[in-house]
Protein backbone atom coordinates (compact mmCIF):
# COMPACT_ATOMS: atom_id res chain seq x y z
CA UNK A 1 0.00 0.00 0.00
CA UNK A 2 1.03 3.43 -0.78
CA UNK A 3 0.51 4.28 3.30
CA UNK A 4 4.18 2.09 3.50
CA UNK A 5 5.77 4.17 1.38
CA UNK A 6 4.52 7.26 2.64
CA UNK A 7 3.37 7.51 6.46
CA UNK A 8 1.89 11.32 5.36
CA UNK A 9 -0.38 10.01 2.95
CA UNK A 10 -3.79 8.72 3.78
CA UNK A 11 -5.67 5.50 2.50
CA UNK A 12 -9.28 5.70 1.50
CA UNK A 13 -11.51 3.52 0.36
CA UNK A 14 -12.57 3.32 -3.43
CA UNK A 15 -15.47 5.59 -4.27
CA UNK A 16 -18.81 4.12 -5.44
CA UNK A 17 -20.56 5.86 -7.88
CA UNK A 18 -22.71 7.47 -6.62
CA UNK A 19 -19.84 9.58 -4.58
CA UNK A 20 -19.01 11.56 -7.54
CA UNK A 21 -20.82 15.13 -6.89
CA UNK A 22 -21.29 14.91 -2.98
CA UNK A 23 -17.14 14.10 -2.98
CA UNK A 24 -15.29 15.68 -5.93
CA UNK A 25 -11.55 16.23 -6.60
CA UNK A 26 -9.18 18.79 -4.91
CA UNK A 27 -8.94 22.32 -7.12
CA UNK A 28 -5.36 21.78 -7.59
CA UNK A 29 -6.04 18.74 -9.34
CA UNK A 30 -8.19 19.68 -11.26
CA UNK A 31 -6.60 23.40 -12.53
CA UNK A 32 -3.25 20.64 -12.86
CA UNK A 33 -5.64 19.01 -15.68
CA UNK A 34 -6.69 21.49 -16.90
CA UNK A 35 -3.81 23.43 -17.49
CA UNK A 36 -1.92 19.94 -19.09
CA UNK A 37 -4.98 19.59 -21.35
CA UNK A 38 -5.23 23.21 -22.93
CA UNK A 39 -1.31 22.91 -23.11
CA UNK A 40 -1.93 20.18 -25.45
CA UNK A 41 -4.42 21.73 -27.92
CA UNK A 42 -2.44 24.59 -27.74
CA UNK A 43 0.43 22.40 -29.46
CA UNK A 44 -2.34 21.25 -31.82
CA UNK A 45 -2.93 24.30 -32.80
CA UNK A 46 0.64 25.24 -33.46
CA UNK A 47 0.94 21.94 -35.75
CA UNK A 48 -2.12 23.35 -37.67
CA UNK A 49 -0.57 26.78 -38.28
CA UNK A 50 2.69 25.24 -39.27
CA UNK A 51 1.32 22.78 -41.64
CA UNK A 52 -0.72 25.75 -42.83
CA UNK A 53 2.51 27.45 -43.66
CA UNK A 54 4.14 24.55 -45.04
CA UNK A 55 1.39 23.82 -47.29
CA UNK A 56 1.09 27.27 -48.74
CA UNK A 57 4.99 27.75 -49.35
CA UNK A 58 4.28 23.96 -51.19
CA UNK A 59 1.22 25.77 -53.18
CA UNK A 60 2.90 28.83 -54.31
CA UNK A 61 6.09 26.63 -55.73
CA UNK A 62 3.76 24.42 -57.43
CA UNK A 63 1.97 27.37 -59.42
CA UNK B 1 -37.78 45.84 -17.20
CA UNK B 2 -37.77 45.06 -13.34
CA UNK B 3 -39.03 41.53 -14.10
CA UNK B 4 -36.48 40.56 -16.54
CA UNK B 5 -34.28 42.22 -13.93
CA UNK B 6 -35.37 39.82 -11.20
CA UNK B 7 -35.38 36.97 -13.95
CA UNK B 8 -31.88 37.93 -14.38
CA UNK B 9 -31.01 37.64 -10.62
CA UNK B 10 -32.99 34.29 -10.59
CA UNK B 11 -31.22 32.63 -13.24
CA UNK B 12 -27.76 34.41 -12.08
CA UNK B 13 -26.80 35.57 -15.20
CA UNK B 14 -23.51 36.96 -15.72
CA UNK B 15 -22.36 36.37 -12.30
CA UNK B 16 -19.00 34.25 -11.04
CA UNK B 17 -21.41 33.14 -7.98
CA UNK B 18 -24.32 33.32 -6.74
CA UNK B 19 -24.79 33.98 -2.60
CA UNK B 20 -27.64 33.47 -0.21
CA UNK B 21 -27.01 35.26 2.50
CA UNK B 22 -26.98 32.43 5.27
CA UNK B 23 -23.43 32.93 6.74
CA UNK B 24 -21.79 30.70 4.29
CA UNK B 25 -20.24 33.00 1.93
CA UNK B 26 -20.70 33.16 -2.01
CA UNK B 27 -21.29 29.79 -3.51
CA UNK B 28 -19.17 28.84 -6.47
CA UNK B 29 -19.74 25.42 -9.04
CA UNK B 30 -18.16 22.31 -7.01
CA UNK B 31 -14.94 20.77 -8.92
CA UNK B 32 -17.12 17.92 -9.83
CA UNK B 33 -19.24 20.63 -12.14
CA UNK B 34 -16.41 21.76 -13.61
CA UNK B 35 -14.29 18.08 -14.11
CA UNK B 36 -18.12 17.52 -15.82
CA UNK B 37 -17.51 20.78 -17.72
CA UNK B 38 -14.59 20.13 -19.03
CA UNK B 39 -15.02 16.56 -19.98
CA UNK B 40 -18.01 17.92 -22.03
CA UNK B 41 -16.09 20.50 -23.79
CA UNK B 42 -12.31 18.82 -24.51
CA UNK B 43 -13.67 16.03 -26.65
CA UNK B 44 -15.25 18.35 -28.99
CA UNK B 45 -12.51 20.98 -29.68
CA UNK B 46 -10.32 18.34 -30.14
CA UNK B 47 -11.85 16.85 -32.74
CA UNK B 48 -12.24 19.66 -34.60
CA UNK B 49 -8.37 20.10 -34.43
CA UNK B 50 -7.58 16.84 -35.24
CA UNK B 51 -9.78 16.98 -38.38
CA UNK B 52 -8.46 20.17 -39.24
CA UNK B 53 -4.68 18.43 -39.56
CA UNK B 54 -5.67 15.41 -40.89
CA UNK B 55 -7.43 17.35 -43.65
CA UNK B 56 -3.71 19.37 -43.92
CA UNK B 57 -2.25 16.33 -44.58
CA UNK B 58 -4.17 15.00 -46.85
CA UNK B 59 -3.90 17.97 -48.62
CA UNK B 60 0.11 18.10 -48.41
CA UNK B 61 -0.02 14.29 -50.33
CA UNK B 62 -1.85 15.89 -52.67
CA UNK B 63 0.76 18.57 -53.71
CA UNK B 64 3.27 15.95 -53.62
CA UNK B 65 1.36 13.81 -55.79
CA UNK B 66 0.97 16.63 -58.62
CA UNK B 67 4.86 17.89 -58.13
CA UNK C 1 -12.99 -1.28 3.20
CA UNK C 2 -15.73 0.55 4.52
CA UNK C 3 -15.97 4.48 4.65
CA UNK C 4 -14.18 6.29 7.76
CA UNK C 5 -17.32 7.58 10.03
CA UNK C 6 -14.93 9.14 12.39
CA UNK C 7 -12.08 11.11 12.85
CA UNK C 8 -8.95 8.52 12.75
CA UNK C 9 -6.37 8.16 14.70
CA UNK C 10 -3.61 10.33 13.41
CA UNK C 11 0.59 10.72 13.98
CA UNK C 12 1.43 13.39 16.29
CA UNK C 13 1.55 16.84 14.24
CA UNK C 14 -1.09 15.27 11.49
CA UNK C 15 -4.06 17.08 11.14
CA UNK C 16 -7.80 15.08 10.99
CA UNK C 17 -9.43 14.19 7.49
CA UNK C 18 -12.01 12.25 6.87
CA UNK C 19 -14.74 11.47 4.38
CA UNK C 20 -12.50 10.93 1.88
CA UNK C 21 -12.58 7.74 -1.56
CA UNK C 22 -10.42 7.45 -4.37
CA UNK C 23 -12.30 7.54 -7.55
CA UNK C 24 -11.50 4.92 -10.23
CA UNK C 25 -9.73 7.34 -12.65
CA UNK C 26 -6.66 7.44 -11.29
CA UNK C 27 -6.67 11.11 -12.85
CA UNK C 28 -8.99 12.36 -10.01
CA UNK C 29 -6.89 11.24 -7.30
CA UNK C 30 -9.16 11.47 -3.74
CA UNK C 31 -12.37 13.13 -3.62
CA UNK C 32 -13.65 15.01 -0.56
CA UNK C 33 -16.57 16.49 0.47
CA UNK C 34 -18.62 19.40 -1.16
CA UNK C 35 -19.28 22.47 0.70
CA UNK C 36 -23.30 21.75 0.14
CA UNK C 37 -22.42 17.85 2.61
CA UNK C 38 -20.05 20.24 4.77
CA UNK C 39 -22.76 23.12 5.06
CA UNK C 40 -25.56 20.42 5.99
CA UNK C 41 -23.01 18.79 8.67
CA UNK C 42 -21.93 21.81 10.52
CA UNK C 43 -25.61 22.92 10.53
CA UNK C 44 -26.63 19.64 11.82
CA UNK C 45 -23.61 19.92 14.20
CA UNK C 46 -24.81 23.26 15.28
CA UNK C 47 -28.59 22.19 15.97
CA UNK C 48 -27.61 19.35 18.07
CA UNK C 49 -25.43 21.43 20.02
CA UNK C 50 -27.28 24.37 20.46
CA UNK C 51 -30.27 22.09 21.66
CA UNK C 52 -28.30 20.46 24.17
CA UNK C 53 -27.21 23.86 25.50
CA UNK C 54 -30.49 24.86 25.59
CA UNK C 55 -31.99 21.93 27.82
CA UNK C 56 -28.66 21.76 29.79
CA UNK C 57 -28.75 25.92 30.78
CA UNK C 58 -32.46 25.78 32.76
CA UNK C 59 -31.01 22.99 34.52
CA UNK C 60 -28.03 24.71 35.79
CA UNK C 61 -29.81 27.84 36.64
CA UNK C 62 -32.25 25.86 38.85
CA UNK C 63 -29.51 24.36 40.59
CA UNK C 64 -27.79 27.57 40.87
CA UNK C 65 -31.16 28.59 43.01
CA UNK C 66 -31.07 25.77 44.75
CA UNK C 67 -27.70 26.24 45.60
CA UNK C 68 -28.06 29.77 46.35
CA UNK C 69 -31.00 28.92 48.95
CA UNK C 70 -29.20 26.26 50.77
CA UNK C 71 -26.40 28.55 51.14
CA UNK C 72 -28.55 31.12 52.23
CA UNK C 73 -30.36 29.13 55.02
CA UNK D 1 -47.63 35.25 -2.89
CA UNK D 2 -45.95 35.18 -6.40
CA UNK D 3 -43.87 38.55 -5.47
CA UNK D 4 -42.88 36.33 -1.89
CA UNK D 5 -41.95 33.04 -3.97
CA UNK D 6 -40.01 35.35 -6.39
CA UNK D 7 -38.12 36.79 -3.56
CA UNK D 8 -37.68 33.72 -1.85
CA UNK D 9 -35.94 32.20 -5.15
CA UNK D 10 -33.75 35.55 -5.28
CA UNK D 11 -32.89 35.01 -1.76
CA UNK D 12 -32.45 31.04 -2.01
CA UNK D 13 -34.30 30.58 0.87
CA UNK D 14 -34.34 26.83 2.33
CA UNK D 15 -32.20 25.78 -0.33
CA UNK D 16 -29.13 23.62 -0.03
CA UNK D 17 -27.85 25.29 -3.07
CA UNK D 18 -28.17 27.56 -5.86
CA UNK D 19 -28.11 26.52 -9.77
CA UNK D 20 -26.84 29.41 -12.64
CA UNK D 21 -27.56 26.80 -15.21
CA UNK D 22 -24.64 27.57 -17.07
CA UNK D 23 -23.31 24.18 -17.16
CA UNK D 24 -21.49 24.01 -14.43
CA UNK D 25 -24.22 22.18 -12.13
CA UNK D 26 -25.00 23.11 -8.60
CA UNK D 27 -23.27 25.84 -7.02
CA UNK D 28 -22.35 24.99 -3.42
CA UNK D 29 -20.39 27.17 -0.32
CA UNK D 30 -17.27 27.13 -0.96
CA UNK D 31 -14.50 25.02 2.08
CA UNK D 32 -13.31 28.76 3.06
CA UNK D 33 -16.78 29.88 3.45
CA UNK D 34 -17.88 26.81 5.37
CA UNK D 35 -14.22 27.09 8.03
CA UNK D 36 -15.92 30.65 8.47
CA UNK D 37 -18.90 29.93 9.14
CA UNK D 38 -17.51 27.28 12.03
CA UNK D 39 -14.73 29.71 13.23
CA UNK D 40 -17.94 32.25 13.81
CA UNK D 41 -20.04 29.01 15.51
CA UNK D 42 -17.52 27.60 17.67
CA UNK D 43 -16.89 30.19 20.36
CA UNK D 44 -20.20 31.21 21.10
CA UNK D 45 -20.96 27.48 21.99
CA UNK D 46 -17.55 26.69 23.24
CA UNK D 47 -17.71 29.59 26.09
CA UNK D 48 -21.73 28.95 26.97
CA UNK D 49 -20.42 25.24 27.81
CA UNK D 50 -17.73 26.27 29.72
CA UNK D 51 -19.55 29.08 31.83
CA UNK D 52 -22.07 26.28 32.72
CA UNK D 53 -19.05 24.01 33.86
CA UNK D 54 -17.75 26.87 35.73
CA UNK D 55 -20.67 27.32 37.51
CA UNK D 56 -21.38 23.60 38.58
CA UNK D 57 -18.17 23.46 40.02
CA UNK D 58 -18.85 26.90 42.15
CA UNK D 59 -21.91 24.93 43.30
CA UNK D 60 -20.13 21.53 43.82
CA UNK D 61 -17.84 23.65 46.47
CA UNK D 62 -20.74 25.76 48.03
CA UNK D 63 -22.23 22.76 48.70
CA UNK D 64 -19.04 20.91 49.76
CA UNK D 65 -18.67 23.94 52.07
CA UNK D 66 -21.98 23.39 53.53
CA UNK D 67 -21.50 19.86 54.96
CA UNK E 1 11.82 19.79 3.48
CA UNK E 2 8.90 16.99 3.08
CA UNK E 3 9.00 15.95 -0.05
CA UNK E 4 12.72 14.38 0.85
CA UNK E 5 10.83 12.31 3.32
CA UNK E 6 7.97 11.81 1.00
CA UNK E 7 8.50 11.66 -2.72
CA UNK E 8 4.26 11.98 -3.21
CA UNK E 9 4.11 14.93 -1.12
CA UNK E 10 4.03 18.18 -2.67
CA UNK E 11 5.45 21.54 -1.85
CA UNK E 12 4.24 24.55 -1.95
CA UNK E 13 4.78 28.04 -1.82
CA UNK E 14 2.81 30.00 1.94
CA UNK E 15 -0.37 31.33 1.32
CA UNK E 16 -0.60 35.21 1.34
CA UNK E 17 -3.55 36.75 3.18
CA UNK E 18 -5.64 37.47 0.03
CA UNK E 19 -5.28 34.03 -1.03
CA UNK E 20 -7.33 32.99 1.62
CA UNK E 21 -11.11 33.22 -0.37
CA UNK E 22 -9.77 32.36 -4.00
CA UNK E 23 -8.36 29.08 -2.54
CA UNK E 24 -9.62 27.07 -0.14
CA UNK E 25 -8.83 23.89 2.21
CA UNK E 26 -9.52 20.15 1.35
CA UNK E 27 -13.00 19.17 1.97
CA UNK E 28 -11.70 16.13 3.72
CA UNK E 29 -9.92 18.55 6.03
CA UNK E 30 -12.80 20.68 6.87
CA UNK E 31 -15.23 17.28 7.73
CA UNK E 32 -12.02 15.86 10.06
CA UNK E 33 -11.68 19.11 11.80
CA UNK E 34 -15.57 19.59 12.15
CA UNK E 35 -15.84 16.24 13.57
CA UNK E 36 -12.76 16.86 15.81
CA UNK E 37 -14.51 19.65 16.81
CA UNK E 38 -17.62 18.61 17.44
CA UNK E 39 -16.00 15.39 19.48
CA UNK E 40 -14.96 18.26 21.89
CA UNK E 41 -18.23 19.74 22.89
CA UNK E 42 -20.01 16.60 23.22
CA UNK E 43 -17.31 15.85 25.76
CA UNK E 44 -18.01 18.76 27.40
CA UNK E 45 -21.93 18.51 26.83
CA UNK E 46 -21.26 14.89 28.92
CA UNK E 47 -19.42 16.59 31.07
CA UNK E 48 -22.13 19.11 32.16
CA UNK E 49 -24.67 15.91 32.31
CA UNK E 50 -22.67 14.65 34.62
CA UNK E 51 -21.68 17.44 37.23
CA UNK E 52 -25.49 17.94 37.10
CA UNK E 53 -26.32 14.32 38.22
CA UNK E 54 -23.50 14.75 41.10
CA UNK E 55 -24.82 17.45 42.24
CA UNK E 56 -27.97 16.61 42.53
CA UNK E 57 -27.16 13.57 44.45
CA UNK E 58 -25.14 16.14 46.91
CA UNK E 59 -27.71 18.21 47.19
CA UNK E 60 -30.27 15.37 48.24
CA UNK E 61 -28.03 14.16 51.04
CA UNK E 62 -27.27 17.79 52.02
CA UNK E 63 -31.61 18.43 52.32
CA UNK F 1 9.14 30.34 -3.80
CA UNK F 2 7.06 31.78 -5.82
CA UNK F 3 3.26 30.44 -7.06
CA UNK F 4 3.71 27.60 -9.68
CA UNK F 5 2.15 29.11 -13.35
CA UNK F 6 2.64 26.00 -15.71
CA UNK F 7 2.03 22.19 -14.57
CA UNK F 8 5.22 21.21 -13.11
CA UNK F 9 7.00 18.00 -13.79
CA UNK F 10 5.61 14.96 -12.35
CA UNK F 11 6.98 11.27 -11.37
CA UNK F 12 5.85 8.57 -13.48
CA UNK F 13 2.42 7.81 -12.71
CA UNK F 14 1.62 10.63 -11.06
CA UNK F 15 -1.17 13.35 -12.00
CA UNK F 16 -0.61 16.95 -12.50
CA UNK F 17 -1.81 19.52 -9.60
CA UNK F 18 -1.06 23.62 -9.75
CA UNK F 19 -2.06 26.29 -7.94
CA UNK F 20 -1.81 25.38 -4.33
CA UNK F 21 -0.58 27.29 -1.60
CA UNK F 22 0.29 26.00 2.54
CA UNK F 23 -1.88 27.61 4.80
CA UNK F 24 0.14 29.39 7.82
CA UNK F 25 -2.51 27.71 10.73
CA UNK F 26 -1.31 24.35 10.09
CA UNK F 27 -4.45 22.89 10.76
CA UNK F 28 -5.85 23.90 7.05
CA UNK F 29 -3.19 22.76 5.54
CA UNK F 30 -2.93 23.26 1.18
CA UNK F 31 -5.35 25.65 0.05
CA UNK F 32 -6.53 25.13 -4.07
CA UNK F 33 -8.29 26.89 -6.50
CA UNK F 34 -12.38 26.98 -5.44
CA UNK F 35 -14.72 26.19 -8.08
CA UNK F 36 -15.72 30.03 -9.28
CA UNK F 37 -11.54 30.32 -10.18
CA UNK F 38 -11.57 27.12 -12.13
CA UNK F 39 -14.98 28.32 -13.87
CA UNK F 40 -13.25 30.73 -14.95
CA UNK F 41 -9.92 29.39 -15.62
CA UNK F 42 -11.61 26.76 -18.12
CA UNK F 43 -14.04 29.24 -19.38
CA UNK F 44 -11.48 31.59 -20.65
CA UNK F 45 -9.52 28.46 -21.92
CA UNK F 46 -12.54 27.45 -23.91
CA UNK F 47 -12.73 30.54 -25.48
CA UNK F 48 -9.12 30.85 -26.44
CA UNK F 49 -9.27 27.47 -27.88
CA UNK F 50 -12.45 28.07 -29.90
CA UNK F 51 -11.20 31.75 -31.37
CA UNK F 52 -8.35 29.62 -32.83
CA UNK F 53 -9.97 27.16 -33.98
CA UNK F 54 -12.82 30.04 -35.86
CA UNK F 55 -9.56 31.54 -37.46
CA UNK F 56 -8.01 27.90 -39.11
CA UNK F 57 -10.72 26.80 -40.06
CA UNK F 58 -11.37 29.51 -42.90
CA UNK F 59 -7.45 29.46 -43.44
CA UNK F 60 -7.71 25.00 -44.12
CA UNK F 61 -11.19 25.27 -45.96
CA UNK F 62 -9.59 27.85 -48.53
CA UNK F 63 -6.26 25.69 -48.85
CA UNK F 64 -8.23 23.03 -49.69
CA UNK F 65 -10.30 24.53 -51.97
CA UNK F 66 -7.22 26.01 -53.94
CA UNK F 67 -5.71 22.29 -53.35
CA UNK F 68 -8.87 20.55 -55.04
CA UNK F 69 -8.43 23.05 -57.95
CA UNK F 70 -4.38 22.53 -58.73
CA UNK F 71 -5.55 18.83 -57.99
CA UNK F 72 -8.46 18.69 -61.09
CA UNK F 73 -6.15 21.26 -63.11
Amino acid sequence: TRSEKCATEKEWPFCTDDEWGPKCPSGCRIQGLMEKYDHDLLKKVEKIRSLLDQNRAKHRSAQ
Amino acid sequence: FLLASVQAQIRGDNLASCSQNDGFGKYCPTTCGVADYMFRYLPGVTTDLMDMERSLEIIANMTTDTE
Amino acid sequence: TTTVTGPQEQEKGEQPETGGCTHAMEEMGVLCPNGCELKTMIQKQEKNVKTSIGELRPQVNELARESNNIFNY
